[in-house]
């Protein structure tokens, strides 16, 4: 191995060392405190997160993984998010004694999951990736080990598995299709295979489709963000998501173009109706995360129109559809988890009532957060859609673009009604805890951030751009 | 002078400012007499411009443009000519007057800032109609006069009669004003010009007699002037105009409101000169309107009302006048009749006020005990509207009127209606004098006016007889100063030839006397209650009339003898049939055309109205809009319900639904 | 020019500020309040004081990128009409403070917020000339307005702020995607993608495309005038709105839908707006006629007022697509004229209501006795509304019909029909809720100096507007003039199409 | 003698793994399994993958089939009394949906490239192993980790609960 | 000898087979079965391309297959266990606390 090799590599390693500490640290036969734990987590996060500036880019590792911007931006999002997602977890009161070693360890074998799959242009690579993200997931949901998070856990653990058991038969008759399992030998596969590669990517679309919530493969979503603690609901439905969409991107976008080519009217179809049931299911939803789950299966959707786009343009859109996304949902669960009763999360939207009057800090920032969700200027969240929106006229869907507003317009609904439920007038309710100091850090930058991107996106499109 | 031509509106409107201003500064006293004060600074105007010669060079001011867009330039400015003049003359004069009337009369009101804000504002708005150089400007001071109309009759507002008078004659006249709007759009999108001097001289040059334009034109303005004037069929507002203060009564009748109308014809004639069927409409609008009119007031007992129908009535001779082509004359007319409506006004306000606002004629009567000076100068304003030949200036104006009649196309037609009227009219208002003033109560009273209001009676009373003396009927010897100062500007009214025009003349002046003569016959019928024959009427012994027959005898023997042939006319019951038919016909009138026909017409039209903006509200915009919307909402719930009970958390239901998503995809590529 | 970003940053931040810093400081809030709109109108003031207008008829243009990219940029620019709509804005600022003063209890510090953060974003609607941005601001307007209604509102107001923000937002949202594919139109011909209203104004558009990108404009700008069809927002949120709100709502957001006909319907599509003028007018007509039906049979005086303004608005629409010199300089008198007017009724009925508990006309009468001078004062704004000469709503209407007379007779007269149907409603409300007996004793309170202040500016404005409006209308005569040339261009083209 | 062997093993499996859709009992369906996976352990030899095959029987057969019986036996799981058949109501649909997406598989490998084989070429285990060591290493690694967190997973969920 | 389409329909059977039995069957450990199942569908469609591609990779992939599975498999089991352990549920009808409340608001 390299010398560049290595600084490449050593993100990764940092945060399997890191995990290792942990672990260890915590079967120390003094006890340590949950507190150092953490601490020791943030500082492994943040130190690989800094690692991956040193990166010089691009650089291919053993044609497993590629290291280039695109990949660096994203790792470092995960990083930093995954610090955000342990400090919300810290103070997070229903699981208050169970964050110890085992829970911040997976957290950092799963974002070890994300980074790969954002940086492999292995197939092979990429599904390990895939099953590194998923396995501590299931531990993560059901860590309360109550009835409904044991539920929670096996229904994602089985579907998990199933829709794994699709992107794996995918990825082999990939294999079989050229002969390799590099995407830029797949990239170059002759037209006579052409049909069993265009299967073989489906079937990974499925198994990917399934990860984020596109409908059909969309139901367990609510369910599982239901049935996790808010923190864990927090990295699966942001960064988590995320890593996903970009091995997408970079799967179809960036390497088999001519095979997406040939799927766009499928994106266009999955687009489209991702977008109307995630909206419609949203509507009239009393569970706070439930809806939220559903207002993600249509985010997802407005992001495929983008990528149904088939340009660049619609490309760039995704990408910075996806940060936004990611930033906008890390705020709105870290908020949801600042609000959590003691032995559970808030799930009732009544239960909500008049909570932002009290807690400004927290109520501005779900508010900011909310409208960058619905998608209102000044925040990133309208840049966004202005991308979106833009890349689908461009490529001419007129209609998809349509469809596309009148759900924006439809999703507003059900935003606005959780802001004037949070703003309305109630009663004080005494037994919420002062949300702790790193919470709120994280809700202030989060949307200043999402404001920042809104009002000056500029360089964040020029970032993307080059990729 | 013509740099302060803008102090004739504008004293009244300063006053009215302060008024509004600082009123609640001024004691209640004080008010009054800053109103007096501003009416007074603009009839000084109106004199200084008469010494300043306005009288014979017409004057121009232009303070600003009004608004700027493009061709669109109306300016605020002022053009005082010779008809103008004549206006803003009488109109400050009888403003002035009404005003002073106003004090003593208005003293108890509590309300006297709005009063007399508005009172001032009115004034000003119809002396800025008349001064007007624009069409646009005419037609700020249009609805101006409008709105102060409906403050001023609503002025007590608490009785809802009040208020619904008020807001009627306002919208009845807005009807008016939208067809004047349309006018001045259609003058406009034509000429690209709104000053009246240079439309005039366009119209002439570029239109033809006759053209549809012009009668278009001239047809909308006539909807304006039809309005304002109270002319059939938009007269209705005006009767119920009553219900406002006599002094506003008055101020109405005579001079401001309801002759806005006519100036308007007489300003804008070179219009309905191009447009001869419209002149013509004038005409038989005006000849319809005077039956109408006066036929109506015969059968009134509210005292006001029957005045109000004859002014209806006399507005009507003016029309006809200006349909004939004899604008001096209807000008003559508008002013004499200011005189004498604004006498008859204000002393039957007198009257009411000293009788404790009682309305009733018959009432009025039998209270009795009326001022003296009420008395005498109702009898002036009655012989003057009656045309009470030779002392009267009513007389010398409506039978320049009636003789010119004859010369228009359909002329005996229309005189004969025209004569009619005069007949009626003598009859109406002597019947409501008699009844008043003559009714059982007790005759003679000491009771005094208050000087403010005495002041203003006189004034007008003499007014009332000597104004007519200017202008000699045709032909005869004494002065025509009248029409031969406004030759200039408004041209010659055509007269008959000289024969006929004798004989109308007579037939004329013979008509009031015996118009009086049977107001005398049918009071008495009135007063026994059923038709009785004339001589049991006299034999009851009236010593009144017994010693007025005595004395007059000598004098007018051969009067007497046709009075008696009149009597026995009637006894054979000729005429008494004719009287109760064309009783019952007023009454038809008034019950079918007011009540009936017009106000069930107007009626029917406002429930339509409603009803229909309640279909809108039921049916468009709570059925189809809110139900469309409740539809959407509903289908969007459904929508929802059917998705959410997908997701009902069986584990298998939902691996179904991944590979039902794989079997499409597939399917898809199958495909 | 730095003053234009003063006018969108001084109330946005100073509403930030007040939000901040004012909690349970009523006091110190009012008078924030009061101190930041009565800046922002001595501002605007000083802007007319010295604009001189540029070759293409702006005042003041900024120019500075934003997101050079996308072609987006911060372009603010101030012509003649902007200048006025401008100058309403910062007028009716104070007078929402100061009506608010007593009638809002809770939150006084987040309500001045809200309406600080909606006069920032109206301001910006005016201002933008960048279509991004112009949308951003379009949006920016809603939120607090939407917060507005659904926290300050009366017993309906979620219902009312739910259908107010999703009536406005779907529209707008279709507005967006006209303005992308202009963008991207306009991109495929000159190879420069930009949303710079000065570069799009050139833009060669195919015919039918230019229909259709010009219908999605159309319909955002319809729905927020709002003409006949998707009004039915609007009396919901007035009625339901506080005075403040509805004072904005009326005064200016239903301004910023004619302004956006004006700025950019007519001026971007001229070939598809030439073609479409008819049904617009059809539409204003509609507009004016049913409103002024439904208006008639409202009992509630809010709602009675909210039909009034769906009825005058038409009449603007009416003249903007008359498309001629009387039109369109009516159709700005109007705006203007309907926002100070239909402000001073909305912030009447609110004092009306302060002292009633009703708005119900049914409940009210005989008032002028007891309040001579809310009496009076809601008797002159009547009749400026009902379009008295002398007062406000004249001129506009007036040259309205003047204008509209020279394109078709038939429309003038249905036009004059609504101004008659505007008489009635209007006298018939005024004499259900002021004449007559008093149905109700309790110590009534005339106006106090406060309310009177408030209402005194407006009065101002309005014997301004109706008695001298030359100065409002020099400004505007600039922009009309190129509107109308792109008009004449436009049939020309047509005609020659049709050769 | 190949194809049959070959084709016979494949019948085997394929009514093996039929077997455990309509079987009531849960360790007989764990006993199909490990005949279905070991009949694929011989087909991966007939394929070429020696090495594979071992693994499979190894890994499958022996470590992760314990477990299932392992739990079987645990959760004592016992057939349910008065059933016709272990499948429930309702089967119809998605049995037609299995079928028909093997009907849809069918059609879209047949059209795949169908060249023969000509002989059994064997990839060498050690082929295998210097492909994993060489640019496979940091997967491998990853791997671990894999293993890693399930096991503190497992032992996570399997502890009992902090007081 | 056998063409690599009869291998990948062979595997595609099985696969199709495997998904029958986790959609049809209600018991978890029935369920996971059918999960393995359809994994060694795609194991077999790997090694059968890797001989026709006469490359590693296939087997690579198979190992890592294994690899996976068995650790997902592992946390699955655990999780199958602690619901019957502390709910007693073993069939998959009985995991239905977490669902849409159909009651909707009423807001």
């Amino acid at each position: 191995m390299r010398s560049t090799d290595l600084i490449s590599l050593a993100p990764f390693f940092l945060l399997i060392s890191g995990g290792l500490t942990v672990l260890m640290l915590g079967i120390w036969p003094q006890r340590v405190s949950t507190r150092s734990l953490t601490a020791v987590t943030m500082a492994f996060l943040l130190l690989s997160a800094v690692a991956t500036l040193f990166w010089k880019t691009p650089f291919e590792m053993s044609s497993m993984l590629v290291i280039d911007d695109m990949s660096r931006l994203f790792t470092l999002l995960f990083m930093l998010s995954a610090a955000a997602i342990v400090t919300i977890s810290y103070r997070y009161a229903p699981t208050r004694n169970e964050i110890r070693e085992e829970y911040l360890s997976l957290i950092l074998f799963a974002t070890l999951g994300m980074t790969m799959l954002v940086t492999s242009r292995n197939l092979v690579s990429a599904f390990v990736g895939l099953e590194i993200l998923a396995v501590p997931l299931y531990a993560l949901i059901a860590w309360k080990r109550e009835q409904s998070a044991i539920e929670g856990g096996i229904k994602y653990a089985v579907l998990a598995g199933f829709a794994a058991a699709f992107f794996l038969y995918g990825v082999a008759l990939a294999y079989a299709s050229a002969g390799t399992l590099d995407l830029v030998a797949l990239g170059s596969v002759t037209t006579d295979e052409r049909l069993l590669l265009s299967v073989a990517v489906i079937l990974m679309l499925v198994g990917i489709g399934f990860k984020l919530a596109l409908v059909p493969f969309h139901m367990w979503a609510p369910d599982i963000y239901q049935a996790a603690p808010a923190p864990i609901t927090a990295l699966f439905a942001s960064i988590a998501k995320i890593a996903v969409l970009m091995f997408l991107i970079r799967l179809l976008c960036l390497q088999l173009q001519h095979i997406w080519e040939a799927l766009l009217p499928l994106l266009w179809i999955l687009a489209v109706i991702s977008m109307i049931a995630g909206n419609l299911l949203a509507l009239h939803q009393q569970n706070l995360k439930r809806l939220l789950a559903y207002s993600s299966i249509a985010h997802l959707g407005y992001i495929l129109v983008a990528l149904a786009a088939g340009t660049a343009l619609g490309r760039d859109a995704a990408i910075y559809y996806a940060l936004t996304y990611a930033l906008m949902n890390l705020g709105v669960f870290a908020v949801v988890a600042a609000f959590s009763l003691p032995h559970q999360d808030r799930q009732d939207l009544k239960e909500y009532r008049g909570l932002g009057r009290h807690y400004p800090v927290l109520g501005i920032a779900m508010g900011v957060c909310l409208l960058a969700l619905a998608g209102l200027p000044p925040t990133a969240g309208f840049v966004a859609k202005l991308l979106a929106f833009g890349a689908a006229i461009e490529a001419g869907h007129i209609m998809l673009a349509i469809i596309a507003v009148i759900n924006t317009a439809l999703a507003f609904y059900y935003y606005l009604r959780i802001l004037v439920v949070l703003y309305s007038e109630e009663k004080r309710e005494q037994n919420v805890t002062q949300p702790s100091q790193g919470t709120s850090a994280i809700v202030v930058v989060v949307s200043l951030l999402l404001v920042g991107l809104g009002t000056f996106p500029e360089r964040m499109l020029m970032i993307i751009g080059t990729f | 002078m013509s740099q302060w031509l803008w102090l004739i509106p504008g004293a009244p409107l300063l006053g009215a400012l302060i008024i509004v201003l600082l009123g609640g500064l001024l004691r209640r006293k004080y008010l009054a007499i800053v109103a007096c004060c501003a009416a007074a600074a603009a009839f000084l105007a109106v004199l200084l411009a008469w010494l300043a010669g306005a009288a014979s060079q017409p004057m121009q001011q232009t303070l600003y443009t009004w608004m700027t867009v493009g061709d669109w330039q109306p300016v605020i400015g002022f053009s005082l000519d010779r008809l103008a003049l004549v206006m803003v003359s009488v109109v400050s004069g009888v403003g002035l007057l009404v005003h002073l009337y106003s004090i003593a009369f208005m003293a108890e009101e509590t309300d006297q800032r709005r009063y007399y804000f508005f009172l001032n504002l009115f004034l000003a708005g119809m002396l800025l109609l008349v001064l007007a150089d624009n069409l646009l400007l005419l037609y700020l001071s249009w609805e101006l006069i409008g709105l102060c109309s409906y403050a001023l009759i609503g002025f007590w507002h608490r009785k809802p009669l009040s208020a619904n008078a008020g807001r009627k004659a306002f919208i009845v006249t807005r009807i008016g004003d939208a067809s004047l709007a349309l006018g001045i759009f259609l003058l406009f999108s034509q000429f690209q010009e709104l000053s009246l001097t240079a439309l005039f001289t366009s119209a002439t040059a570029e239109w033809e007699t006759g053209s549809q334009l012009a009668i278009l034109t001239a047809l909308l303005i006539l909807g304006g002037a039809v309005g304002k004037s109270a002319q059939l069929p938009l007269q209705v507002w005006l009767p119920d105009a009553m219900a406002g203060p006599s002094p506003v009564s008055a101020l109405l009748h005579a001079a401001t409101i309801v002759t806005a109308g006519v100036y308007l014809i007489a300003r804008t004639y070179p219009l309905f000169e191009l447009a001869p069927q419209i002149q013509w409409l004038v005409t038989a609008i005006g000849a319809l309107t005077i039956v109408y009119g006066a036929s109506a007031a015969l059968a009134q007992t509210d005292f006001k009302r029957i005045l109000a129908y004859s002014t209806i009535s006399q507005v009507g001779y003016m029309f006809l006048a200006l349909g004939c082509g004899a604008y001096a004359l209807a000008l003559f007319h508008l002013t004499t009749h200011a005189f004498f409506k604004a006498l008859l006004f204000l002393s039957a306000g007198a009257v009411i006020r000293a009788s404790e606002d009682e309305h009733d004629i018959h009432n009025l009567g039998k209270l009795g005990g009326h001022p003296p000076l009420a008395r005498w100068s109702f009898l002036i304003g009655a012989a003057s509207l009656s045309g009470l030949p030779f002392i009267t200036a009513g007389f010398y104006s409506k039978d320049a009127i009636l003789a010119t009649t004859w010369s228009a196309p359909a002329g005996p037609l229309l005189w004969a209606f025209a004569a009619f009227g005069a007949l009626l009219t003598a009859i109406y208002i002597f019947r409501a004098y008699l009844l008043v003033f003559h009714g059982p109560g007790p005759r003679n009273s000491t009771a005094s006016l208050p000087r403010s209001m005495a002041l203003p009676l006189l004034v007008l009373a003499l007014l009332s007889i000597v104004s007519g003396f200017i202008e000699f009927p045709e032909g005869w010897p004494g002065p025509h100063l009248w029409s031969a100062w406004l030759e200039a500007e408004l041209g010659l009214a055509i007269f008959p030839s000289h024969t006929i025009t004798y004989n109308l003349q007579i037939i004329a002046s013979l008509l009031p006397l015996a118009g009086i003569g049977l107001a005398f016959i049918l009071l008495r019928r009135e007063q026994v209650g059923q038709p009785l024959p004339l001589e049991n009427f006299l034999r009851t012994g009236w010593g009144f009339d017994a010693f007025y027959h005595a004395t007059l005898i000598r004098a007018y023997l051969a009067l007497a003898r046709l009075l008696r042939a009149v009597d026995a006319l009637l006894i054979q019951g000729m005429l008494t049939k004719m009287i109760h038919g064309y009783l019952a016909f007023a009454v038809i009138c008034r019950q079918g055309m007011e009540r009936g026909a017009i106000e069930k017409a107007l009626a029917m039209m406002t429930r339509g109205f409603l009803a229909f903006a309640i279909i809108c509200r039921q049916g468009v915009e709570r059925g189809v809009l809110e139900d469309s919307i409740a539809n959407l909402v509903a289908g969007l719930r459904f929508g929802h319900m059917r998705l959410s009970a997908t997701q009902n958390g069986l584990l298998s239901r939902y691996a179904l639904a991944v590979s039902a998503g794989v079997v499409f995809l597939l399917g898809y590529l199958l495909w | 020019m730095y003053w234009l970003n003063m006018l969108i940053l001084l109330p946005l931040l100073g509403g930030l500020l007040i939000g901040l810093t004012g909690r349970n400081r009523t006091t110190f809030a009012q008078w924030a309040a009061l101190a930041v709109t009565s800046a922002e109108l001595l501002i605007v003031l000083g802007l007319w004081w010295v604009a001189t207008p540029g070759a293409n008829g702006y005042l003041y243009v900024v120019r500075v990128p934003w997101i050079p990219t996308m072609g987006i940029q911060y372009l603010l620019g101030m012509d003649g009409i902007s200048l006025l709509l401008v100058l309403l804005t910062a007028l009716l600022g104070p007078v929402a403070v100061l009506v608010s003063w007593h009638s809002i209890r809770h939150n006084w510090s987040t309500f001045a917020a809200l309406i600080l953060a909606t006069q920032a974003g109206i301001m910006g609607v005016f201002l933008a000339l960048d279509l991004v941005l112009f949308y951003v601001f379009w949006e920016l307007m809603l939120v607090p307005m939407y917060f507005l209604i659904g926290l300050w509102g009366h017993e309906r107001r979620l219902y009312a702020a739910y259908k107010f923000f999703l009536f406005t937002v779907t529209g707008s949202l279709l507005m967006l995607v006209a303005i992308l594919g202009l963008y991207f139109v306009h991109g495929e011909q000159t190879g420069i993608y930009t949303f710079d209203y000065f570069e799009l104004l050139h833009t060669q558009l195919p015919e039918s495309s230019g229909m259709w990108l010009m219908l999605g404009f159309f319909v955002a700008f319809a729905v927020k005038i709002p003409l006949f069809p998707v009004h039915s927002w609007l009396p919901d949120a007035h009625t339901e709105a506080p005075t403040a709100g509805s004072i904005l709502l009326a005064g200016l957001l239903l301004k910023t839908g004619t302004y956006g006909l004006i700025r950019f319907c007519l001026p971007l599509f001229p070939e598809a707006s030439a073609i479409f003028a008819p049904v617009g007018m059809t539409l204003g007509v509609i507009g004016i006629l049913y409103g002024a039906l439904l208006a008639l049979v409202q009992e509630d005086m809010k709602r009675l007022i909210a039909y009034s303004s769906i009825s005058h608005l038409g009449f603007v629409v009416f003249g903007i697509y008359a498309w001629n010199l009387q039109g369109l300089n009516g159709a700005v008198l109007l705006m203007l004229a309907h926002g100070v007017t239909t402000g001073a009724m909305f912030a009447l009925v609110g004092m009306l209501e302060e002292r009633s508990g009703t708005r119900a006309l049914t409940h009210l009468g005989g008032l002028l006795s007891p309040l001579p001078r809310l009496g009076a004062m809601l008797l002159l704004f009547t009749l400026s509304a009902m379009g008295m000469p002398g007062l406000a709503n004249f001129a506009g209407e007036f040259l309205i019909i003047a204008g509209v007379f020279q394109i078709s007779v038939g429309f003038a007269v249905a036009g004059a029909l609504g101004i008659i149907a505007g008489v009635i409603y209007l006298l018939w409300m005024y004499q259900r809720a002021m004449l007559g007996e008093v149905k109700k004793n309790r110590a009534w309170i005339d106006l106090n100096l406060r309310e009177t202040v408030a209402l005194g500016i407006l009065v101002i404005a309005v014997l301004w507007l109706g008695l001298y409006p030359v100065p409002f209308l020099d400004n505007v005569q600039v922009p009309v003039a190129t509107l109308i040339e792109l008009n004449t261009a436009a049939m020309a083209g047509t005609a020659d199409a049709l050769h | 003698m190949y194809e049959v062997i070959f084709y016979l093993t494949t019948a085997i499996a394929v009514i093996a793994v039929g077997a455990i859709l309509v079987v009531r009992h849960p360790v007989h369906a764990a006993l199909y399994l490990i005949i279905s996976l070991l009949a694929l352990a011989l087909l991966f030899f007939l394929l070429g993958a020696p090495l594979l095959a071992a693994l499979q029987v190894m890994l499958y057969a022996g470590a992760i089939m314990v477990l299932f019986l392992f739990l079987i036996m645990v959760m004592n799981l016992r057939p349910e009394r008065g059933r016709p058949l272990p499948l429930p109501s309702g089967w119809g649909w998605p049995a037609f949906l299995a079928l028909f997406l093997w009907l849809e598989l069918l059609l879209l490998l047949s059209r795949s490239p169908s060249e023969v084989v000509s002989s059994t070429t064997e990839v060498e285990p050690k082929a295998v192993g210097s492909a994993l060591f060489g640019p496979y290493l940091v997967v491998v690694e990853a791997a671990a980790v894999l293993l890693l967190a399930a096991l503190v997973a497992t032992l996570y969920l399997s502890r009992k609960e902090r007081p | 000898m056998i063409p690599l389409s009869h291998s990948l329909i062979i595997a595609a059977l099985l696969f199709t087979l495997g998904l029958a039995v986790v959609l049809l069957r209600r018991e978890l450990l029935f369920i996971l079965m059918g999960l393995e199942v359809m994994f060694n569908g795609a194991a077999l469609t790997a090694i059968a391309a890797g001989q026709y591609w006469d490359n590693a990779d296939g087997q690579v992939l198979t190992i890592f297959l294994m690899t996976v599975t068995a650790a997902e498999l592992v946390v699955a089991l655990i999780l199958v266990w602690l619901a019957f352990d502390r709910f007693k549920v073993v069939r998959a009808e009985a995991l239905t606390q977490l669902k849409d409340d159909m009651e909707g608001d009423s807001s």
